[in-house]
């Protein structure tokens, strides 16, 4: 039956990560955030970080969204702690390269627990919520705001 | 009724495939139709034996493509009963039809403090073509108010449409509740206040006879593509009164009378309005669609599609946890039924029934104020035509219940 | 080379019939062409598996139709050497890309005083735009002059080209009278003062390979209808930092961001300007056809034209009592020869090669200025395109003395 | 061969009346007048009318065209004089259904020599070219103007 395939979408990590999502909230002392729109749902994301020393040392995201899109924002969250904006921007261009279905290197290695979203490269209408949470991280880390802005999602 | 309801399935090639190794269940009819073979052969038959550019022409071909392009203008006159077929302006669908009545009529009529009123449940459409309209004339915007179950809530068309008003313009029916509008007795209260009434019939030309005489109404637009027509054809028509004192807007080719270097003259409505090569294979597109959908009926349309959601509505106000935007009556709405699972986002809702071969959409529907007013993120949404069947309606139910066993028990 | 020319005509059924008992000559290419069958089978293909609304839906009808109508946007943007996909718009054709221009960049940057310049040649769609725009703005609309060959008079256009000038505004090729013209040296010019270049590109485009970054040019519109494409779609390119500052001027669909009740943000280029269900079937066949032209390859297009016209044209000279206009030398023209016989009115010579099943066009082909600057009323214009051969040049000939004769004497 | 055909069109009678057009020209003391263009050629026709007592008295046109709009012009001219309005209004109706194939009455009757140009229903490309003068007497007549206005071609 048709639905079985959705096991390949909707892992139980998955389940649980959008069921209980880390990091979900705000946080005061934000160095960066961003506000991000899905163009296809409406959805909104809004991402917050903290740095010290280089490094991303906290970081939150709120706003509702799929299962996908929570899921996918809840281990963005877990994986970039501790990281550099060097090594989260290349996070992103692996994670947005795994769920495109894109070959690459070192996808484990690189994003921990998050490679249990490459199922999404078999839903395409889906790209857009698993890779969110981690283009709004990187305009949030490049564009330097202190203020909320609202980004924009490249709509293909 | 020369068509036989349950057998235009096998009229449409596409319905005939499986999606996910399941039988395909097209329920996004709102988003867009399905074409009729008959449709695409009128195509391909305009392509392999008539194609020309029109009007221009001396020679064979062009005289038939002109004949078959002007013929479609007198057919779409007939079907919405318009007074003449001069009132039939080609554009490239409802939402280029909606911006022009405010680009050319709105810009060249409208003054600062002007009223422009429309509802909490138009479509993208028909509310940004008017907020950037009042924006730039310095008019304000309102907005008729809704009532619980998602129909228009007259006391407040009342309230909303006074003598500042010059411009009214709502949907005919919601893309999203389904509810079907009553023009008429609005269209009253707008001409009562010396405004015009503007109607969006993207949702309600489809599924039923389209009369804009009876209506009354002054301008009103819709998409060939949501009644089986080709894509990038659409019509707008409008009072000849009206279409006359209004400037054109897109200049060069057919539009044109005489041409001096610093000087022009147009021709006459619609042609005016009609600049460059037309999307001619639509058109020819377009009328094999009418004949499609009048060989069934437009009254028979309507009346199947009524006694197929009474069929499907209370199925699925059974299923626990569902919620429902519009009104529940099936003679107050159209084929469109937007839900919600509770707990479940509505995306997700959708990639699970794509797995099941149903294709329903899911999101905000070009109506993010409506769903801000409904306090939604988003819906799921599965809309109906003529083509589907009491047994894509069952198919639909089932999915549903299988979607949530998935989710709450992680187990298909 | 992958496909033979004089094999081509095969791939299109519409130039297997006759017409008033004669085989089709089909000579009317600079108004619409013919589309081979690849074209017509990838719109039926489209219906028949995968028509769906793009962008907006979570199924996978509406993913397939989305990935297709995007990579078209890619392909399109390699056909015409484009920096990037997202500088490709979608349009009607050629008349509604150069009025966006006018409408978006010329009314939000023109000012009181300044000048557009454009040439005697244009076809009304890439002049009424403009004078529209003067006459709103407190502008001038200024005219380059011809050589008496037809060309561009490039000593004009140092002259008419000033440090007012905005704007400047040019047929890559002349619909009647052939001419090319020298594209790159008018944008030098025209940056030179500041202002920016604009390109009509509708009878270039199918007949020569184009590179936008190469011309050094501001924006370019083309028609598909005139490449074997579809009707009803077209292109607009734009360098994207002009793009970005754009007014979008169709509001409503997939051009939205997010819409409140009384602030609307949009997206970025291209999907801010498309708004509204787009001709999604229209897209797919532009695909396809570029397809089809790539499979030949631009370069040989254009080699073969030259080829034919060059056989052609000595002929045509060859008749007495014609006049033909444009230069003469293949070199500098594509396939479209506009002429008249003394004494007899284009009308007539049109009417005339009909019977003989060759389709020419007469008229004033929507360049009414340019037929007073040629003193002439109107004119008779066949137009080649790469289907055509030498054999279809002979008929021209020898039909137009066959109609010399009949209007001569009165017999056949 | 494909040329025959155009003796329906081309009668002797509609050549001769093309090349030597009868009230070609201009009047001085015109009570109408009326200029017209045929949309799809560019084609302009000017129509002048002298009235006495109620009847056409006397008729003229200019402007240039093709065969079909100089003979349908140069007939016409010869059958409107000494016909009142209503009888003009009624040659006009007649002469529009004749060359566009409606079944009408009494064509010869009412039309006289200009019944020739039947044969235009066969060439549905040059109606318009055949009706530009009739539609500018009509126009001329039913405006009344002194002065020179232009009138509006149909575009069907
Ligand atoms: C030079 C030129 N520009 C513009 C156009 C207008 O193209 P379209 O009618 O496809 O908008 C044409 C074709 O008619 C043309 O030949
Ligand atoms: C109510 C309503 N209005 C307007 C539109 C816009 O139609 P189109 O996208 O064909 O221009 C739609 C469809 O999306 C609609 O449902």
């Amino acid at each position: 039956m048709g639905l079985s395939r959705l096991d390949n979408l909707y892992r139980q990590m998955i389940l649980e990560h959008a069921s209980h999502p880390h990091h979900h909230g705000t946080l005061e002392n934000a160095d960066h955030q961003l506000e991000l729109r899905n163009p296809t749902c409406g959805d909104v994301l809004t991402v917050q970080v903290v740095m010290q020393a280089g490094k991303v040392s906290d970081v939150a995201f709120s706003g509702s969204g799929c299962t996908i899109s929570q899921a996918s924002a809840s281990m963005m969250t877990d994986e970039v702690i501790g990281k550099t904006p060097i090594q989260v921007e290349q996070m992103v261009m692996t994670f947005s390269k795994m769920v495109t279905g894109e070959s690459t290197k070192n996808v484990e290695e690189i994003l921990g627990d998050a490679t249990i979203l490459e199922g999404v490269a078999q839903f395409p209408a889906r790209i857009k919520c698993a890779t969110l949470a981690w283009k709004a991280i990187y305009q949030a880390i490049e564009n330097g705001n202190k203020e909320s802005t609202i980004g924009f999602m490249r709509h293909d | 009724m020369a068509k036989k309801m349950n057998n235009l399935s096998e009229d449409f090639p596409i319905l005939q495939q499986k999606v996910n190794d399941e039988q395909l269940v097209y329920l996004d009819n709102a988003a867009t139709t399905q074409k009729p073979r008959a449709v695409v052969e009128a195509i391909t038959n305009y392509y392999y034996h008539d194609n020309a550019n029109v009007h221009r022409g001396v020679h064979t071909l062009a005289e038939r493509a002109t004949a078959q392009f002007e013929a479609v203008r007198k057919k779409v006159a007939h079907f919405i009963n318009a007074s003449s077929e001069e009132e039939i302006i080609y554009t490239k669908g409802t939402t280029e039809g909606l911006n022009w009545i405010a680009a050319s009529y709105g810009e060249t009529f409208l003054k600062p403090g002007d009223e422009i009123v429309i509802s909490y449940m138009e479509h993208h459409s028909n509310l940004v073509p008017w907020q950037n309209l009042a924006k730039k004339k310095g008019a304000v915007l309102k907005y008729i108010d809704l009532l619980p179950d998602g129909q228009l809530d007259m006391d407040s068309a009342y309230k909303q449409i006074t003598d500042k008003t010059v411009i009214v313009s709502l949907a005919h029916a919601s893309n999203v509740l389904g509810a079907v509008n009553p023009i008429a007795e609005v269209t009253k209260i707008a001409h009562l206040h010396g405004a015009i009434m503007v109607v969006d019939g993207a949702q309600s030309t489809p599924h039923m006879k389209i009369d804009v005489q009876a209506l009354g109404i002054d301008f009103f637009a819709f998409s060939g593509h949501k009644l089986m027509a080709p894509t990038g054809i659409g019509i707008l028509w409008g009072k000849s009164e009206l279409l006359d004192k209004m400037p054109p807007l897109e200049f060069g080719g057919e539009m044109i009378d005489w041409v001096q270097l610093q000087k022009t003259t147009y021709k006459k409505a619609p042609w005016k309005f009609e600049g460059g090569t037309q999307n001619i294979a639509g058109v020819i597109g377009l009328g094999a669609a009418i004949d499609y959908l009048e060989s069934i009926g437009m009254e028979n349309i309507a009346s199947y599609e009524k006694t197929l959601i009474a069929n499907v509505l209370p199925e699925m106000l059974n299923i626990q946890g569902i919620e429902i935007y519009g009104p529940l009556d099936p003679e107050k709405r159209t084929g469109i039924i937007s839900f919600n699972l509770k707990g479940l986002h509505p995306h997700d809702v959708a990639t699970a029934l794509d797995m099941e071969g149903v294709a329903i959409r899911a999101g905000h529907h070009c109506a993010q104020p409506l769903m801000e007013y409904l306090n939604v993120a988003a819906t799921a949404r599965a809309s109906f035509y003529v083509y589907n069947t009491v047994a894509d309606g069952k198919k639909l139910i089932e999915a549903i219940k299988a979607t949530k066993e998935f989710f709450n028990n992680g187990i298909v």
